[in-house]
């Protein structure tokens, strides 16, 4: 399956989409670039912690809702788009701590509606987040949040290696990626190399994402760039740079877009 | 000649104890330079986490992104960030460090927004893991620019939970952890015991106390015997130029 | 570190014991039998689907409590130490299911008093059992069953390989050995192989629990004799069978012990 | 000559459809032995969990126990357990085999105990993933020793969710899944679409109907047409005898 054979069956304008990752390392860019090519709207995406991923999501509109624990470029600055289009009001706010994002995602692999934790208390995020609550142990008492789950519809992931048959393998941190192909309805995952299927079944252990979680399989090396992809290529910093200073501007980021994603053959 | 990134670097390895189980953030470069300095230094058997999800790692050199893939070599195991935060929820992590776009006396913090949330002046990135682990576990907050911008009197948004409203509020409200320091690029501070307003602890070599007290936005406590900052080494400032080839430490002081 | 000062330094009478491995595939046997050399008194052992190991612990009066979904001898009969001492009333029974049990210590690992599930519901399994109570979600009101969490002091588990900071390294099925050592206050591992340091730090995704959450480490080649341990060995079915016959009565089963656990050298 | 065995197995393989995801459990021999019958045949795109932990494992020939190392095998993956119920919860498993010692007319099955709960008779092994997945997924109940002691009017204990009083009250109550048949060594029972109560499909080669009816503690639906139960092919006794050479599947019927 190609890039846009897997966006144009798998994403649906107002799905919930989880994107894997973190920072600027082994987002699904190749990914993200496709989805905004196709133009689709009104996207809920889910994030720990995110930079020009969802950046560009959200300054391409496609994005209604962004439920995050933070999105910015690190040293690179904020990230402008998000912060624009939340200025505007032109985006809903879903802000959460890493953990509550996690335990969101948790709850909805396994398939449960919430799951409680507990931290957040006196924080204004919990004061202004209404899918968190506060509640008791029916057992001790114990005063929790009970953090209600994120189901995504997709999940769109970038990982090293997989068997046609969608047997992932990755060899660098899991972030949530692992979790989001887990917690989500349908499954999208860009990979560096092919493997047989002799090399999967020889070493079923270094399976991190078994087919049965992953609807599609799209073989697309540097399909993190400009984020890292562990031993394959570190983030191409001078780019997001760019990305950064593009961005200053609406115009600036309309003229990144074209050049850098419809433009760009992939 | 000691550069305020290796200055605020030793202050924060200084509270990393031997044994603590330690974890390093995004965007956090500093810590994730201080942490590697404390564990070849005074804390060989501090447990390294961070967002490259790995355990101890031995980088010959540290990366630009501390979750990027130079975090992975040498690791001894890939960690989720998951697994960290569930063993911060049972108690067994001594020590993350967390930034702040405001911070108020008692050691609460922005990352959010300033001006009104529905309708904000400036959408901050988030707090990141803040609004969670600082209900939890103790914090060290480091602010590579003190000013008035930054300490301010009334914060707009509360992020991150400090002593909330001073005394025993955090106590009673049943919190655990908390702001243990400030580290900033003019001094250390920390909170008084029973007020637990925030204090000048030291004073970095060259600052004056005139400056502290200008570039701050509320009255901080000041001690009677007021001390200077302890320099690094000159072994723990080879360690850090070792480690650190290409200056990431200086990426919050200086544009790349 | 020894199976003695192990077991002598950081199992203490009254534990919550959890107790790795599946039927009669990885039991940490090694580790069983010197808790009954040592005369532990008044545990509560846990696991999912046991066999031997928990039979033997509470036939040799070691048991106060035991939480379980089952405890069989598979093709060769009944747990008969067990079924005994339950019958007879010696034993507290904590009857669980299989997901019951891992939500427990899912609870436990997570730091959270319960974690709520979505099945149990009408069986007399729910309604004996007082750790599970039923809920309704604070979002979406879907009725669900509260387990509460378990909370291992030691987790007992046998496993292929490790360094000697106790990286360990699994190589077949997790069971709810990882789980049990994320769960459990403390960690005793015994391990078929030591491997170095360097092996470890060259391929870290391999590392499948982290020496932070073990105690302590024994090499211990056959530690799960006669239960099988993947690649290294199958479980010696004609011991099983052995013990299956020997524990039909209590004389059997204290002549079983003599010879096999308090004579034995190990 | 087809064995009771190979019957009953290739009944519980013709339940599983292609594509089915199928969890077979602990001390579960014909299941295993079905769920790979199934894969080989008419089901290739079945996913099979089972207790070893792994996906899809394809043995030379299959273990006495069935979480046994063999089972890991040629496997795509390994998934623990816990996954895999997490999938149950979120309606994803299509099937589970599930074994009984005692079972009534709506399909509610006992493995606890015989006789009072907080003094038993006699303490049973207890029913490992029964009493949360018969509330949420489809399931198999398989029974070797099919006799009055085990189809009982009454449980004394109901550790597995059948139709509970029958008719709709499964559905009132809120449970999904539910048992779509009971496999034993005489024959093959469903349940009747309004009144819930056990049905006979089919009854193997061989039985008499008096035999089955003998064996039953309660009354049996008996529809007009009994149907006997297909044997299996001359391929499938093959398969059988190749994967299974050390007769794994006849351990609930003889003594090792």
């Amino acid at each position: 399956m190609d890039l846009k054979e897997a966006i144009g069956r798998f994403v649906q304008n107002g799905d919930t989409v989880a994107i894997g990752g973190c920072g600027r390392n082994r987002s699904p860019m190749a990914l993200i670039r496709e989805v905004i090519r196709q133009n689709k709207r009104d996207l809920h995406i889910v994030g720990r912690e995110k930079g020009m991923d969802f950046d560009m999501l959200i300054g391409a509109n496609c994005v209604r809702k962004v439920s995050f624990a933070m999105v910015s470029l690190e040293e690179f600055g904020l990230a402008m788009n998000f912060r624009r289009k939340i200025e505007k009001r032109e985006v809903e706010v879903d802000e959460h701590a890493c953990y509550s994002i996690i335990s969101a995602l948790r709850a909805a692999k396994m398939g449960i509606p919430f799951l409680p934790i507990g931290g957040m208390f006196e924080s204004d995020v919990l004061k202004v987040n209404k899918n968190m609550k506060e509640i008791n142990c029916p057992f001790t008492g114990q005063h929790l949040v009970a953090v209600k789950a994120i189901k995504p519809d997709v999940a769109l992931i970038h990982a090293h290696g997989a068997d046609r048959y969608g047997n992932i393998i990755t060899v660098g941190p899991p972030f949530e990626d692992v979790l989001m192909a887990q917690a989500a309805e349908r499954t999208i995952v860009t990979v560096e190399e092919i493997l047989s299927s002799e090399e999967i079944r020889k070493n079923p252990y270094l399976t991190t994402i078994p087919y049965i979680y992953v609807t599609a399989l799209v073989h697309k090396p540097e399909g993190a760039w400009p984020t890292s992809c562990d031993v394959f290529y570190d983030s191409d910093d001078e780019h997001i740079k760019l990305y950064a200073q593009a961005t200053k501007t609406e115009e600036g980021f309309k003229e990144y877009l074209d050049k850098y994603c419809f433009e760009k053959e992939e | 000649m000691v550069s305020i990134a290796e200055l605020m670097i030793t202050c924060m390895a200084r509270e990393i104890a031997d044994g603590d189980m330690v974890l390093q953030g995004l965007y956090s470069p500093m810590p994730m330079i201080a942490c590697l300095l404390a564990k070849n230094f005074h804390a060989p058997n501090m447990v390294y986490f961070n967002t490259a999800d790995t355990i101890d790692p031995e980088p010959d050199f540290v990366p630009f992104s501390t979750a990027g893939p130079k975090l992975e070599e040498r690791a001894v195991a890939y960690i989720p960030l998951s697994d960290v935060f569930d063993l911060a929820q049972r108690k067994k992590i001594d020590l993350i460090f967390l930034g702040a776009a405001q911070i108020d006396r008692y050691g609460n913090t922005n990352l959010s927004v300033i001006g009104d949330y529905k309708k904000p002046k400036v959408r901050l990135p988030g707090g990141a893991a803040t609004a969670h682990l600082c209900a939890i576990i103790p914090t060290i907050i480091w602010i590579p620019n003190h000013n008035r911008r930054v300490f301010v009197e009334k914060l707009d948004f509360i992020t991150g939970q400090g002593y909330l409203k001073g005394g025993q509020e955090r106590k009673i409200k049943g919190l655990d952890g908390g702001p243990k320091k400030v580290i900033t690029n003019l001094c250390v501070l920390n909170f008084d015991e029973e007020t637990k307003k925030m204090r000048i602890e030291s004073i970095h070599p060259g600052v004056e106390l005139k400056e502290v007290i200008e570039n701050t936005g509320f009255d901080l406590i000041i001690p009677e015997n007021l001390k200077v900052t302890k320099l690094p080494t000159e072994r723990e400032l080879k360690f850090i130029e070792k480690i650190d080839p290409h200056k990431v430490r200086n990426i919050e002081f200086t544009k790349r």
